[in-house]
């Protein structure tokens, strides 16, 4: 059950400030695919997720990763990214900003209307802020994204006008999500049942039908001309349709795959990646996730991980380059950074993170935790210095939890006994909650470095009422929390650079995460398949301009 | 003769030849590694007319003879025969297929006890049909009218219903019935009928017999297996006896039966109760004894020894009876250990309930047996039940001597219940399976507070013959007339006044069933036992009874002095039952016509 | 919920019949292996079944390692040997679950009269309207997954079909004539129940126990194969199972041996529980 | 046994089956109420939501589950009188729409298994009745083995031969009839191994009886035999064994509609599972309990127009 990125990315914000984004491994292989043959017109696409089917595919509902895989088909926002992270023209043609940053007059085009007919207009972008900011529409990623939006007021038919409480520079990014892309007010006006079951939008597919448990009918929006600037080719897509599947146990997608019964599968597992790539039969996409990197963190609130000189150890002590070349088959290279290295603005020290165990037992003894039992684990006043590392089977894939035991077998070496607690999801949010862990994986998605301020921020150790909190290394400190914050409005991009490297420096020097690698985001489709792409904001696949070969 | 059989008996100059030739037949079983051998070079020859008798205690091996005619005797047996033809079709070394055409056509089968030879879940029309089909091919609608005709032909009540029925919806006698038809449905020139009768009423017995003569008056030969001595003498023209799978004596039934000259005969005949009198022994030292050796002989009880000599009862000396001279007056005269007054059980309730007992009134006096007889159903299984103890009657009493017993409730009756002793007709089943004989019996004399030492043990098995080493084996492990014995035995643990017996015998072989029998007349001189002893068999009852109760659907219909009651039966229905009751009569071959 | 009408059949003496001598002995064999794998696991073991060697992960079965390595490197077939204890932990309390609220609800169907009996047997046809997985899944959602959630489920959900076993096993001894024997030589009620009718009527327990644990063992495997049973890294065979199915593409052997030793243990709890069912089925 | 009493007990089965539906209702809705665990977090987007405090009270008065307890009971077996198993907390729609749609995959398949896995059952039991000891010893192994198979097990295998090595079958469901053959193959393999124990050894004791004696004695063909006699007594107890086996195939449907990726309650119930969406699963345990409850009444009927001895008494306990 591979519903880890979808969960995971429940709480993913809204994105602040601008940072350019490079599609990694997508070049490549799928720069070739592009380029070769001709477009082919016709043909239904079968699409195989492995993410959790969503309960509702209006993304503007809660807002979650499997939400967005999807939504991308037939929803579109205002802007997007080309691949080198600029922001370019989709719904709206051009923006302006008030100089004290304020107001934002986003241009429409004029020509575009929503596939139940309704036209694309600034009512409409207004009423979906609306609809975004409505708790009744339980939206979490979206409303958050737009945060400091005060209001939109529609200045003429084409014309929308932003209210902002306070300056907000990655106002252009938070639009360029699926979370916020605009719906028809019709649409939504139909009420949350009907509008979760077939959102309208004016993407280039239109949802024609929803089998729970199976699959999503996509059929083509023969009227569709309004891609974003960086598309491939004009008018509507080559595809006739979309055949968007749920098969959840991994081994099954793949064989799919292989069978041709499916093109496209997503959260292809290392080892098939790696078989694919051997054979050369299937066609990789890697787009690792923007935002944070899969790393595991410290929780400094609490002992022994409140002794920086234990946490340093820790860190000294594990040793997992090995097990990431043996358990993803090189298709992770190993990070040493908090940001996902598709983050420009990512530090990275790898000085930090050698192992060097005869160091970790010197802290060790240093802290103070001499004693040792016949085991080997260490103790300190008779405590044993016992990790509680709860991992959510729903939100690992099994190389990932493979990889903790190997830490815990590592860790053991130094004296430190990591108690690996596999819980399902609510008991891993309520271990969180009620603070019974030392260790904890919670990958992040979001673009742009602000996610630090999420993840770091003491802020950000205040629960919601359901006991979630971000800040899960626990990290407080006021001068962290004054760079995040400054950082936040900074508009110099030099400026904001340094106050984020300062930033992570703090984060890293501090051991308080040990960083793994990207968020794994691996596509495999057949040859077949071609012209397709990940989009550049939140690595989501989209297939307008993309056709099937035979 | 239909064409199925024409077809196979071939044309004959020389008169019509057996229609069953068998010599030097013998059988034997592999088990594992080792072969049993069952039957040994036996010589058989059936004409057609004629009814032939093997005769023969359980594991004498008729029946797996039986079977092995028609190629039946089973996957593991090895048959061998130096001559074996059936309507003239010589099937020494037949492949099934020459089987499959002798079966059913030239020669038909008839089992016993019809509830499991009947297949339960099809109907009897289709059963009977079957031959018509396989052999003559013919189309269903003519064979369900022939099956028709031949339920009428062995007399089914409304054949017209009967003939959608399954066996499991019908009587005893009616499945005998359909059965016969089946076999007889080719009209077959054989007909093999194996313990036809047994666990028959002897109304429905009498006719199932019936039918079995008029099927050999109309030509066919019949070759009947059976351990009921009485039955064969009925039928019979001619007999062979088997013991352990070799003819011991064969011959004209009148010259077997009237004039035996093999021990094991004689102790066969001698074993059938029917006739011999009150008292009288019925066990004689046969040949080969299944059983084991018991108390050492004496003299004869009374000078009437026939030929052979009798195995003398033990301790009964007729000079010390505990009966007086005339013991009837002398006895009437004390008071009834045991009596029932108008005594009542039914089952269920309004319109469907079931009067099981209705008004039914007995005494039973010290040192004397009642015997009380009826046909299946008639409720006198209830009736032991009721005295017993062990359901409370509707209405009416028992009370033991003199005193109150079924008004009693349990707790106040359980301190009594050692002065009854009960015997099953299954004796294996009324012993708990886990418990060797031993315990069976420390288990009985506790429960009657005596002290239940090993030798107390050995006393009571000596009492029923029985050696004392027998007390450390499993029921499981001892033969049907040992297991008896040790039930008898339990119930004398007590040292009861009563003995109710319910079918006490009817499982066992004649010759055992014969020792029982005269174990239970010893037990009573010794002790002086009131014995209420419920049987179907007249033979059984007329030998053992001092008076007689006839109970007919729930009431005593008949109840009087046993010699009385056999010789002037009040009831009709006493005179049918005592009517068909066979009786073991040797008749000259060929007088039936 | 294992094959009710064949343990039936094996208690009731209208048994399958005694399997082949050859079956029996390498059931036995097998068992004893199974013992030895649970009390002393380090004997069959020749690696640490937790030693990580990443840099030998994946390798396939071979003189060195019979059943290969899994994705840490650690010995496939000594982590099997391993998961034994675990693996049987909770086929056997599953079974002692289900077997222990069979018994109450069949003795108060046979022994407390008409109306316990009624009730019971409705209380049955309820437990047996939640199929198997369903009762399991349901307890999970109630109170959350893991390996005693799972045992739990499985052995709730095998009860009803002991408690219709017992019962009727008591409803026949207390007819049988052995029983009216004991009445009528004037032994009281309770004596009867305790020397004659509880004896006879709970012998085939162990038959069924024995055939019970084999079924209790696949299904609990099954739970941990959904991720609501044991979870990796635990050593229990349904996880291990579980977790090479992901690999299945490329290390079948971290599917396939886990999976064998799960049907091997459920044949030979089969096979001895006819073998058992045999022996009663002859005293009787 | 007469019409009359069959449609008596039919309809006396039916009561039986309303009373154990309550029960199962009862019994459920209890269970989880007095469990911790707020719903109106798991309708929230379930546990990790950020929602509020007031979203939650709406949710709370919105779904009535600040009423007490004995109300919200009585509430629900009111819904449930019409037919309404209440909304999901996922999904929000209706749970009984949502079933609907989903237990037809569900019933197809566990049916086909049936019919699948009494054809493997019928065809063994013949076969191995007429082959010799060997034949018998293996066949009795086939039997065994099928009967230990886990679902999954078998599915990977399945998938690992017919669809990755020999590529003859779809490893997913797909809308072609080829996509149900491993899945039903997958739950009809065990399934078939308890019946074929079941049946061979019905079939030998028939086939000792006497009346198979007399059958012989008739002339009748082993074949004969096998077909006219022995079969319909070796079906009679598979028959009563069907009711059970419909319960297990649905158990078995969620493992294998997972593996297969087939649509259908299976799945349904195990996603609700993972998302604690308590309405859902309650709704489907209601349903399959139902369809168990119908599957026994159904076979108790055949069982016993099949066979006219009432000796065999089919239902519970």
């Amino acid at each position: 059950m591979s519903s880890r990125r979808s969960i995971r990315s429940l709480p993913a914000l809204a994105l602040v400030a601008s940072g350019a984004i490079l599609l990694a491994g997508c070049a490549p292989s799928d720069g070739d695919a592009a380029a070769t043959g001709e477009p082919v017109e016709g043909g239904t696409l079968v699409y195989a997720s492995g993410d959790a089917e969503p309960t509702c595919l209006d993304p503007h509902v809660g807002g979650n990763y499997p939400q967005a895989l999807i939504a991308g088909q037939f929803l579109e926002s205002l802007v997007s990214l080309d691949e080198d992270g600029e922001v370019i023209p989709w719904l709206a043609t051009q923006w302006t900003a008030s100089d004290d940053g304020l107001t934002w007059d986003f241009t429409l085009r004029d020509d575009v209307s929503f596939t139940d007919g309704t036209p694309l207009n600034a009512e409409a972008v207004k009423v979906n802020v609306e609809h975004l900011q409505n708790p009744d529409t339980q939206s979490s990623t979206g409303y958050l994204a737009l945060g400091k939006v005060a209001s939109v007021e529609a200045v003429s038919d084409t014309v929308a006008r932003f209210h902002l409480t306070v300056p907000d520079s990655a106002l252009l990014e938070s639009l360029s999500q699926p979370w916020t892309a605009i719906e028809s007010p019709a649409g939504i006006a139909r009420g949350m049942d009907e509008n979760c079951a077939a959102p309208i939008g004016t993407g280039p597919f239109v949802v024609d039908g929803w089998v729970p448990q199976d699959h999503v009918s996509l059929v083509r929006n023969d009227d569709y001309d309004s891609g974003p600037a960086d598309r491939a080719h004009e008018g509507a897509a080559y595809l006739d349709g979309i055949e968007w599947r749920f098969i959840p146990d991994s081994a099954s997608r793949y064989a799919a795959l292989q069978a041709g019964e499916v093109d496209v599968i997503d959260n292809a597992q290392p080892d098939t990646l790696d078989q694919a790539s051997k054979t050369g039969t299937l066609v990789e996409i890697d787009a690792p996730r923007p935002g944070a990197s899969n790393r595991i963190e410290l929780n400094s609130g609490q002992a022994p991980f409140d002794d920086v000189r234990v946490r340093e150890a820790f860190i000294r002590a594990v040793d997992v380059n090995d097990g990431i070349d043996a358990l993803f088959f090189g298709t992770a290279a190993r990070s040493f950074s908090v940001l996902s290295s598709v983050e420009p603005l990512a530090y990275s020290d790898d000085a930090l993170f050698g192992t060097d165990l005869d160091a970790a037992e010197a802290l060790l003894d240093e802290a103070g935790w001499t004693e040792r039992d016949a085991d080997g684990i260490r103790s300190k006043d008779g405590v044993p210095l016992t990790l509680r590392f709860p991992v959510s089977t729903n939100q690992s894939i099994p190389a990932e939890q493979s990889l903790f035991e190997q830490v815990q077998a590592t860790a053991k070496q130094a004296g430190f006994d990591v108690q690996l607690e596999p819980v399902d999801l609510s008991s891993w949010y309520g271990a969180l909650a009620a603070h019974e862990y030392e260790l904890v994986s919670a990958p992040y998605t979001k673009v742009g470095p602000d996610v630090l301020r999420i993840l770091y921020h003491s802020d950000s150790i205040t629960p919601a009422p359901s006991g979630y909190f971000a800040n899960l290394a626990q990290l407080d400190d006021p001068d962290l929390d004054a760079l995040l914050t400054a950082a936040a409005s900074e508009s110099d991009p030099d400026a904001r650079a340094s106050l984020y490297e300062q930033a992570q420096q703090i984060i890293l020097g501090g051991f308080y995460a040990l960083p793994l690698y990207d968020q794994q985001n691996h596509f495999l489709h057949s040859p077949k398949l071609q012209g397709a792409r990940a989009m550049p904001t939140v690595s989501t696949p989209t297939f307008a301009d993309a056709w099937l070969a035979d | 003769m239909s064409a199925g059989t024409a077809a196979l008996s071939p044309p004959r100059t020389d008169g019509p030849g057996p229609v069953l030739e068998v010599t030097g037949l013998s059988i034997s079983f592999s088990e594992g590694r080792r072969r049993r051998d069952v039957v040994h070079d036996i010589d058989l020859a059936v004409a057609p007319g004629r009814c032939v008798a093997v005769v023969g205690e359980s594991g004498s091996g008729k029946s797996v003879t039986a079977r092995a005619l028609l190629g039946l005797a089973g996957r593991t047996a090895r048959v061998h025969a130096e001559r074996l033809s059936v309507a003239g079709a010589d099937l020494r070394n037949a492949d099934e297929r020459a089987w499959r055409r002798v079966r059913g056509a030239s020669a038909g089968l008839v089992l016993q006890d019809a509830l499991v030879s009947l297949d339960p879940l099809r109907t009897i029309g289709r059963e009977i049909a079957d031959p018509l089909r396989i052999h003559l091919r013919m189309p269903p609608a003519e064979a369900r009218a022939r099956a028709l005709e031949l339920l009428e032909l062995v007399g089914m009540p409304h054949p017209a219903l009967a003939i959608d029925r399954r066996s499991g919806e019908l009587s005893g006698g009616m499945r005998q019935r359909a059965l016969i038809a089946a076999a007889l449905a080719l009209d077959p020139p054989l007909l093999i009928a194996d313990e036809p009768t047994t666990a028959l009423d002897v109304g429905v017995q009498a006719r199932v017999l019936g039918l079995l003569e008029e099927a050999r008056d109309r030509g066919t030969g019949v070759l009947l297996i059976s351990h009921d001595l009485a039955v064969v003498s009925r039928v019979a023209d001619h007999v062979v006896v088997l013991h352990d799978g070799r003819v011991v004596e064969q011959g004209p039934a009148a010259e077997i039966l009237g004039a035996p000259r093999h021990p094991i005969t004689r102790a066969l005949i001698a074993a059938v109760p029917t006739d011999v009198p009150r008292g009288e022994a019925l066990s004689r030292a046969a040949a080969a004894d299944p059983e084991p050796p018991v108390a050492p002989s004496a003299p004869s009880a009374d000078g009437t020894a026939a030929a052979g000599g009798r195995r003398p009862v033990e301790a009964a000396p007729a000079e010390a009876p505990p009966m007086s001279a005339d013991p009837r007056v002398a006895r009437d005269a004390e008071a009834p250990v045991l009596e029932g007054f108008g005594l009542a059980k039914s089952f269920g309730s309004g319109a469907t309930a079931v009067h099981a007992v209705a008004d039914a009134s007995f005494r039973l006096h010290r040192g004397r047996t009642l015997g009380l007889v009826g046909e299946s159903g008639s409720g006198k299984s209830t009736l032991a039940r009721l005295v017993l103890g062990l359901t409370p009657p509707d209405a009416g009493e028992v009370r033991l001597d003199g005193g109150a017993w079924s008004t009693l409730v349990e707790r106040d009756r359980r301190p009594l219940r050692p002065r009854i002793g009960a015997v099953y007709q299954d004796a294996l089943g009324s012993f708990d399976p886990r418990w060797s004989v031993r315990r069976i019996l420390r288990d009985a004399l506790g429960a009657a507070r005596m002290p239940a030492s090993d030798a107390a043990v050995a006393a009571l098995l000596e009492q029923v013959h029985l050696s004392p080493e027998l007390a450390a084996r499993h029921p499981l492990a001892l033969s049907g007339g040992q297991r008896q014995r040790v039930a008898i035995a339990r119930a004398l643990a007590g040292s009861p006044g009563i003995l109710v017996c319910d079918e006490p015998v009817s499982a066992l072989d004649a010759t055992v069933q014969a020792r029982v029998l005269d174990l239970f007349d010893e037990l009573q001189r010794k002790h002086g036992l009131a014995i209420l002893l419920i049987s179907h068999d007249l033979g059984v009852i007329r030998h053992m009874s001092d008076t007689i109760a006839v109970m007919r659907s729930g009431r005593i219909i008949e109840q009087g002095d046993a010699d009385r009651v056999f010789t002037s039966p009040q009831h009709e229905a006493t005179a049918a039952l005592i009517r068909d009751s066979p009786r073991l009569v040797p008749r000259a071959p060929g007088t039936n016509r | 919920m294992s094959d009710l009408e064949l343990s039936n059949r094996a208690v009731s003496g209208r048994a399958l019949p005694r399997p082949p001598r050859v079956g029996t002995m390498l059931a036995l064999a097998f068992v004893a292996y199974l013992i030895v794998a649970t009390a002393w696991p380090a004997v069959l073991q020749p690696y640490d079944p937790d030693a990580i060697a990443p840099r030998d992960a994946f390798d396939p079965p071979s003189p060195a390692h019979w059943f290969g390595t899994d994705e840490s490197g650690r010995d496939v077939y000594s982590r099997v040997v391993e998961g034994t204890a675990a693996s049987l932990l909770i086929g056997v309390s599953a079974t002692a679950i289900g077997l222990a609220l069979g018994l109450l609800l069949g003795a108060l169907a046979g022994l407390g009269g008409r109306v316990l009996d009624f009730a019971v047997g409705r209380v049955n046809e309820v437990l047996f309207a939640f199929p198997g997985i369903l009762l399991a899944l349901l307890i999970i959602v109630l109170w959350g997954p893991g390996p005693v959630t799972a045992t739990i489920a499985v052995g709730l959900s095998t009860a009803p079909g002991y408690a219709r076993i017992i019962r009727g096993e008591l409803v026949r001894v207390r007819g049988s004539s052995y029983v009216e024997a004991a009445r009528v030589l004037g032994h009281g009620r309770g004596r009867v129940l305790l020397r004659h009718i509880l004896p006879n009527a709970l012998a085939p327990i162990t038959v069924l126990a024995t055939l019970g644990i084999g079924q209790a063992v696949v299904w609990a495997s099954a739970l941990s194969y959904l991720g609501l049973g044991a979870q990796p890294p635990a050593a229990e065979w349904g996880a291990m199972l579980a977790a090479g199915r992901t690999y299945i593409t490329t290390a079948w052997w971290l599917t396939v041996f886990p999976g064998l030793m799960i049907v091997l243990t459920t044949i030979t709890t089969t096979v001895l529980g006819r073998v058992l069912a045999a022996r009663d089925g002859a005293a009787r | 046994m007469p019409r009359s009493r069959v449609l008596r007990r039919v309809a006396l089965r039916l009561a039986g089956a309303v009373f154990v539906l309550w029960a199962v209702a009862t019994l459920t809705f209890f269970a989880i109420h007095l469990v911790p665990g707020d719903p109106a977090q798991a309708i929230l987007g379930g546990p990790g939501s950020q929602a509020s405090q007031e979203a939650l009270d709406r949710v709370r008065a919105d779904y009535g589950l600040d009423q007490p307890l004995l109300v919200q009971y009585a509430a629900m077996l009111g819904r449930l009188l019409s037919g309404d198993l209440g909304d999901s907390y996922a999904l929000k729609t209706p749970v009984a729409g949502l079933i609907g749609g989903q237990i037809l995959g569900t019933l197809v398949l566990a049916l086909l298994a049936l019919v699948v896995a009494w054809v493997l059952a019928v065809a063994l039991a013949l076969w191995s009745t007429s082959a010799g000891r060997a034949g018998r010893a293996i066949a009795g192994g086939l039997e065994l083995t099928a009967a230990a198979l886990p679902h999954f097990w078998l599915a990977t295998v399945l998938i690992a031969v017919f669809s990755t090595a020999l590529g003859w079958l779809p490893p997913v469901s797909n809308d072609a009839a080829s996509g149900l053959v491993l899945p039903v193959v997958t739950l009809a393999v065990p399934l078939a191994g308890f019946l074929a124990q079941l049946m061979r050894e019905q079939m030998l004791q028939a086939l000792e009886e006497p009346f198979a004696v007399s059958a012989a004695a008739r002339g009748e063909t082993a074949a004969g035999l096998r077909f006219r006699h022995a079969l319909r007594h070796a079906a009679l107890p598979a028959i009563n064994l069907s009711g059970w086996a419909v319960g297990y195939l649905i158990s078995g449907a969620v493992v294998v509609e997972t593996v297969f990726a087939r649509p259908g309650l299976g799945r349904t119930l195990l996603r609700a599972t993972e998302l604690r969406d308590v309405p859902v699963v309650v709704g489907v345990v209601l349903v399959v309990a139902l369809v168990y409850v119908l599957m026994t009444i159904a076979t108790d009927v055949v069982s016993r127009l099949a066979d006219p001895r009432t000796t065999h008494s089919g239902g519970a306990t």
